[in-house]
């Protein structure tokens, strides 16, 4: 019975935090939302620098050969900095070539994706929810007609793993003939999502993914449930932080009795969830497939609800200055709820676990 | 119980409709002329329909209070797109302020062009370090000659940037117990020394400013009540803040378009609101919505006979940011990936519209007393439970 | 414009009040809990002498021909005091009667109903749920067969008022051939259930009944709605008390901002809510009977939940003591538990209400 | 990260099982003789499968702390329907208090009749005015000559009409300030003076007593720890107090049940398991269940390796009492009319078992510290909140 993170993923989360610190302050990830051009580029180099990006990837394609556990713990790190970019659909495009490409493919992609000289990101779903390989309509053909919405960082990525009928997959480069692109309004302006049309645009198949798309799906569930746990850790410390230094009515407002009780009922709901991703991204190795999308769909169902319930205390408690746009507080708040409904609002992928669970 | 209203009632209702319909004549989404609605307003206030409050020879409509026939003219001006009263902090806040603990002097001078849209207030309450607690409010007005020199910075100053006004209490008695210090005066914010910036909010909106005043000045006799008196002054407005009628038809509005929403976004390949788990939350949050319709008519009833409307009158905030809570929690889960995208300049909003109120229900538990002390005043005043010191109501004590 | 009760209405509850305040103490409830025999009957005739039987009974069959409003307050009275007895299935089972008897029927029985010589309970479920017309499956035959269950206070009826197929309803008088009453141990043991068993029972069809048997679960749901109000609202009351009296710590607990806000977002839920069962009822006489029903539904299953969250807290709030025998906050959560349930659970009457709100 | 347990512990594992399989051959169940459980209980303890934690001079099975081997025992044992240690307040708080804070003869005298079921404790530490704040206990203790004569009141007293000795908490030093005027002392329970009348619950049970105290003597040896120390000694209990285990357990068998009742309950004629709103919000409780069990496997494994399981042990029991609460709830919509009855004698029980669960998930959020003083540790202690006089955490401040 070894139920925890290992030294050495703590050691690398303090690694990626120390980098983040530095790098990912509120007054950075704000200037990402009113940044022009797509912001996830600073951050980007660094964390390639630290070999986040080829974590998972097989050692002979020039990753780590870790488990999605090992990647996990880090999102759960950037997540506690609202970090921008597509970290988490950059991994799902890997996991989808290492396990659904042939090998000339993994050849040609992977190293540079561990490197993170490339970047990718995934299209999934074609209009109101379909997030998952059984909603996908997109013809299979030659190539790809038709659009795909909310894509992160679609503008930034070197490919496009798009998810096609009958749950097969396809990848397109950067630039492909009648790939266009729209930039969406997005709440969380740390990630910013497009609408991305392909019109006779060449793709290549991914020949196995078609038996692993939801292996895939599943990749995105743990870490977005990973991103929500570190989120909503850090709502707390934010908010305890606060409480200690705020005065009114000449005292600590963390002396209220009401502000200690509210954060305890916080605690409990969001402290002793982080085993549900743990859990999750563990099965995804180490357990059947079946078993291990029951876990991702209710580790992501249950821990991004918990993230947008602390995000919305955050703000509250910090009263007006919570409201403000600066004090940034709302990263949170905004990146809470693009976890929580990327991928699927949390009661479908309850009505999924429910169904997995043959309830 | 009777939910119509009287015959009295009815026949002023087709006596303001005839009104209405022989003065307002403008399509509802026609944009009249700033003359027109002036005038408009003039005519509507003469008739006794608008300012009722308000005394003739301060360009009021002077009329006995009335409930249920203010009501009616809300009802029927809103169904005919006719404009109401002038909005803001100084028709709803400085005016009736004014007319209850001002000097006759002052309300000549300045109840008229507020209600005629001269004057545009702002409010200078909040400072930064004093949110919930107003008591220790640190911006300083010191008696120079005829004139109170002020320093400081106010907070959460909403549209400062259109007023020309602004009454702020301000502490000019450095020496007295907290309370006691402060002074309601009223500032002309043309001139050097007044800075305002606005504040971005969470949403995007900028609706709030921060004021910097450096020596700024007014005039001595530009005080609303005595030295050190500003803090009781402010309290009596509490009881003119509130507009029940509104917060009903924003719920009602709001509710309404849920259920809109959830008729329009599939769930399994039919109308979300087939789903059973959708039904039952828009049914208990129906429930939560008729509660707040008949606690509403309950308040409105005593007020017309004259009697105290209670605890029930406190409860209202609470209640109401409860719903918008529950609403924002609801609608997360029914827009589905549209919660995923805001609104933007020239796009079509679509269901992505529901995020700013979801992002909106958490200023409705902060602005305008934190919905924690609004439990204290329940608990306290309310429920009659102990007093402490340590559990600030946002009230002297 | 009037929503509130009239000054009759407070003055009669008031009267009420007065009553129950001496004879429906908590030993006096706790004691019915005990007894062997049921328990109504202590407060049945103070009841109706107080001119309770009668409020709702047409004038020319010795009633007062008011209208349910005005019994559903004293509902609400009698919901403080967690009165024991079957005031609600009365009244159910004298509206069928006067709505769907026959002017004979109507003048052998409703006089009788109105003195309370005579007292009447309702047998309407025959297993799980199945309390609304729709649901109900007994044969319509000269005699009686089969059996109902969760029938208050049958032993002490002199009628029952049975639902049959089809929504129609008759009456079964006291001592009926192979009438057969079987105890249930009821958790609210001042409201004491049965199951009736009918044998080639003779019964009297109300030939009108069918038409209305809506509106005569209708009354139910209205009356359990004021009940729960008005327990809820003394749960509130006690607590408050209780807060105000008990010293820990060197403080009234009520001196605790966590108690404040626990009693004040309790307050929230229930102080504003009588309206929902005052509308109710004056729908039922004075809207048409669909819009009636709605209300009905939604009262029942709006204030009966908030009912049982009040109880639960109130014994919460006391601590140890709360959860003893002896100081019968029990009986509140009890109740709280039996209008929850009886005629059906909220989750179903909301489920309803969408259905006639057109949803 | 693994989910099983090591060579080294599944061969303890298979070591227990051969254990079980000669040693306790009763069918489940089969009611063995007393003679035969105590035969049974004390070849374990030799075995060192009992009674880990106590020395063998004293009776006990004396063996390194092992955490993951403690879990095997009680997985296997309950499988086997074999008998665990002898369950109460004696040997699980009594028992490590002696231990810990005890003189040698008192270990002696008390620690192996204990845990061999002869001596059979309550604990008496709340009285009436005295729930969640036990420094303000007022049960007096005066040493006359040799013996401590005391009188007072002890309420919440669980299973005392079974038991044959008391440990107490007893203001023995008047003039002390509240926490130090307390002393732990050791009563038998049967002499004159002593009147134990049971507390009838709310579901009907009565585990509860009040036990009086008038002029009860207990040898002035007979206390542990120094005078004025008992606050102090009792505490020291608080590590030996959880059974996370158990609880978890007791969790996943609640929602078992749970999930049984919505298969077998119908709802629009079908299996309630089939709505969508049931099957949501029983998906809502596996999450909250699987939190539990998660939280559960961290704290042991940091436990297995010496390290402090830290926020997460206090999370605990607020965490098992808001699931009890959620199941409570649904279950109260799931029973249908069921809710209505309660067990009867004689009466084969339904689905209204349930009702008992309802009930008794209140008592969980108040016995053992109330949800509030849970909240209060949690945010002082736990986030590091500054601590408040008037927020107790039932601890000396």
């Amino acid at each position: 019975m070894n139920f925890d993170l290992t030294d050495e993923q703590r050691a690398f989360q303090d690694s990626i935090a120390n980098y983040l610190n530095d790098a990912c302050t509120i007054p950075a990830v704000l200037a990402t939302f009113e940044a022009q051009s797509p912001p996830a580029l600073q951050y980007w180099s660094g964390l390639m620098e630290l070999g986040v990006g080829g974590l998972t990837i097989p050692e002979q394609f020039g990753g780590f050969g870790l488990e999605l556990l090992d990647l996990a713990a880090v999102v759960e790190t950037a997540g506690r900095f609202v970090m921008p970019g597509p970290l988490i659909e950059h991994a799902m495009a890997a996991y989808a070539i290492s396990l659904g490409g042939t090998e000339a493919q993994q050849a040609r992609w992977l190293p540079d994706l561990a490197s993170g000289r490339l970047r990718a990101t995934v299209a999934l779903t074609e209009g109101q929810e379909g997030w998952m390989p059984g909603d996908w309509h997109m013809p299979c053909d030659d190539t790809l007609n038709g659009a795909k919405h909310y894509v992160p960082d679609a503008l930034d990525a070197d490919l496009i793993v798009v998810g096609l009928s009958g749950g097969r997959m396809a990848v397109v480069e950067r630039g492909a003939n009648g790939l266009e692109l729209t930039a969406l309004p997005s709440l969380d302006g740390s990630r910013r999502l497009y609408q991305v049309t392909f019109n006779a645009t060449p793709a290549e198949l991914l020949p196995a993914a078609q038996e692993c798309a939801q292996r895939i799906c599943d990749v995105g569930l743990v870490l977005l449930a990973a991103d929500a746990y570190g989120g909503a850790k850090r709502c707390i410390e934010m908010s305890v932080e606060y409480a200690r230094q705020r005065v009114q009515f000449g005292q600590q407002i963390g002396k209220f009795q009401a502000v200690k009780h509210q954060l305890a009922d916080l605690a409990v709901e969001v402290e002793p969830a982080a085993g549900l991703y743990w859990y999750a991204a563990h099965a995804f190795d180490h357990e059947r497939p079946d078993k291990a999308s029951k876990a991702a769909a209710l580790a992501k169902a249950h821990l991004t609800d918990v993230y947008t319930a602390a995000s919305r205390r955050m703000i509250e408690l910090h009263g007006g200055i919570g409201y403000t746009w600066e004090l940034g507080a709302h990263l949170w708040l905004k990146r809470a709820v693009f976890d929580h409904n990327y991928l699927g609002r949390p009661s479908l992928h309850r009505a999924r676990y429910a169904s997995m669970a043959g309830w | 119980m009777d939910l119509h209203f009287s015959p009295e009632h009815e026949t002023f209702r087709q006596e303001i409709q005839a009104f209405l319909s022989t003065n307002w004549q403008f399509e509802k989404d026609a944009k009249p002329a700033p003359e027109a609605i002036k005038a408009f307003r003039q005519l509507a206030t003469e008739q006794g329909y608008l300012y009722r409050g308000v005394p003739k020879n301060y360009g009021g409509g002077e009329q006995p209070a009335d409930v249920l026939k203010a009501q009616i003219i809300a009802q029927e001006f809103r169904r005919a797109g006719a404009p109401t009263e002038v909005l803001g902090v100084g028709t709803q806040m400085l005016v009736p302020t004014l007319l209850e603990c001002g000097e006759e002097w002052q309300r000549e001078r300045f109840v008229r062009k507020t209600i005629e849209g001269e004057y545009r207030w702002c409010q200078g309450y909040s400072e930064p370090n004093s949110g919930s607690d107003l008591a220790s409010l640190r911006t300083r007005g010191e008696l120079v000659g005829d004139e109170w020199v002020i320093n400081g910075q106010k907070v959460w100053t909403s549209y400062a940037r259109d007023a020309n006004y602004m009454f702020a209490l301000v502490r000019t008695e450095p020496e007295a117990p907290k309370h006691a210090g402060l002074s309601y005066l009223l500032i002309d914010l043309n001139q050097p020394g007044i800075d305002i910036r606005p504040l971005k909010q969470i949403n995007g909106g900028t609706e709030f400013n921060e004021v910097f005043l450096e020596n700024v000045r007014t005039p001595a006799s530009w005080i609303v009540g005595p030295r050190g008196g500003g803090w009781k002054v402010s309290r009596s407005l509490l009881k003119h803040e509130r507009n029940m009628i509104g917060s009903l038809d924003r719920s009602d509005a709001l509710f309404a378009s849920l259920l809109g929403l959830a008729r329009r976004v599939q769930r399994d390949g039919a109308p979300a609101l087939q789903d059973s788990a959708v039904r039952d939350r828009l049914a208990m949050l129906a429930g939560h919505l008729e509660v707040q319709r008949y606690s509403n008519y309950i308040q409105l009833t005593r007020e017309s006979r004259g009697q105290s409307a209670g605890l029930l009158q406190m409860l209202n905030k609470l209640s109401q940011s409860n719903f918008g809570h529950l609403v924002a929690q609801t609608s997360l889960d029914l827009v589905q990936n549209d919660a995923l995208l805001t609104g933007a300049p020239g796009r079509k909003l679509g269901n992505e519209r529901w995020m700013n109120q979801y992002m909106g229900s958490l200023a409705s538990s902060i602005a305008g007393g934190t919905s924690n002390i609004q439990r204290n005043i329940i608990a306290e005043r309310g429920l009659g439970l102990p007093r402490d010191a340590a559990n600030p109501t946002g009230e002297a004590s």
